[in-house]
């Protein structure tokens, strides 16, 4: 799976994306997967209400399963326009 | 219906000019350009605008078709840039066409409203102090319940 | 700000890149472009606006100043054309600019609501049946009640 | 004083503008002067509710005063925009 990393969220894991074997079920699993890696990811991830999620370039909820998804992108409130 | 993000300027006028020739039938037209500030109390050397490519391009024309059935629209644009811009820059703008005024507003703030919280940009600032991410303002999340 | 009244066309994506390249510090521009609207179940020979000179331009004038008070303005510009006009001509223009934008929008929102029921023009439609004069509509007064 | 006509009202009472001799106090006193004069005039003001008076090129009521006034204008509700 391609997870990808936007703005501050990529500035703390310091890397924009990266292939992640996981049989994670749900977004929130795979977090947990990444937070038990390095202390750059705890960082990134400490705070999830200031995180948002995209599972196949489409926004979703923490709780979002992940069976056959491809890729995966976390980053922080949009701030477009 | 055109959706466009990319690096390179836009020219408003013409785009405006455009805009307004394609659109047969429609009495109504709104366009809506964003700017970087330029404020001599708080000097901004660039604003520097991060997107996730793909599903940029996907999300902006997944609101472009929503407002132009939602609103009954002639037809809608929307252009955002990405990469560093300079102060007094032209960062993106929104165009719709309707019958009516009413519509052709309501699309036009219904586009920017989504444009500020659900499209994936991410800007920062960069001043003499160093680069800050802008932070999400509660305003512009709440700005969304209305449609 | 600037306000025109006059019957020769004027050049939408001009006006709209000169008044954006006039506004320093301001975040936010909208423009509204009013079309006369060419129908095909309803053919129009032509649109022809009478006003009253003097007072239409004074009008304007107060309308743009109230705008830019009330919502925090850096500019606005009000044209509006009288004579015949030809479908798919366009007919006139509001543009605001503002540092956010809510107040660029509400302020055009509230000249074209002004501008609607509160600006001496009379508009009368020419048909191969006639020429009728447009009757002024319940929901333009009503929408004066918001502001 | 000058009296203008415009529109529908122009249409009815034949010309766009006259000079008018008066002593009306009020724009009524005004408009049923007018009505006296001939079957034009009381056709174009038959319904008040449906017209609009300008008093010296400023929007103003039926029964704001006329001292010192130069130009009153009558239409229908206006359709700008």
């Amino acid at each position: 799976m391609d997870v990808l990393y936007f703005a501050w969220v990529r500035e703390r894991i310091g890397l924009p994306r990266e292939k992640v074997q996981t049989e994670a079920a749900t977004v929130t699993d795979l977090v947990e997967e990444l937070i038990a890696r390095e202390p750059r990811y705890a960082a990134a991830f400490a705070d999830l209400s200031a995180l948002r999620v995209a599972v196949d370039q489409q926004l979703a909820d923490f709780d979002a399963p992940l069976a056959g998804v491809r890729e995966v992108a976390f980053f922080p409130p949009m701030t477009g326009g | 219906m055109r959706v466009s993000v990319a690096e390179a300027p836009f020219d408003v006028g013409r785009e405006v000019a455009e805009f307004s020739a394609g659109c047969s039938g429609m009495g109504a037209i709104v366009s809506f350009t964003g700017i970087v500030r330029d404020l001599p109390e708080a000097p901004l050397e660039a604003m520097e605008i991060e997107h996730y490519p793909g599903m940029t391009e996907s999300a902006l024309e997944d609101m472009a078709r929503r407002a132009i059935e939602r609103f009954s629209l002639g037809d809608a644009l929307i252009i955002h840039r990405h990469g560093r811009l300079a102060p007094g820059e032209t960062i993106m703008m929104v165009a719709t066409a309707a019958p009516h005024r009413k519509d052709a507003f309501d699309a036009a703030e219904f586009l920017m409203d989504f444009l500020k919280s659900r499209a994936p940009f991410w800007k920062r600032e960069i001043t003499a102090g160093g680069a800050d991410w802008v932070a999400a303002k509660d305003e512009d999340e709440d700005a969304l319940a209305r449609w």
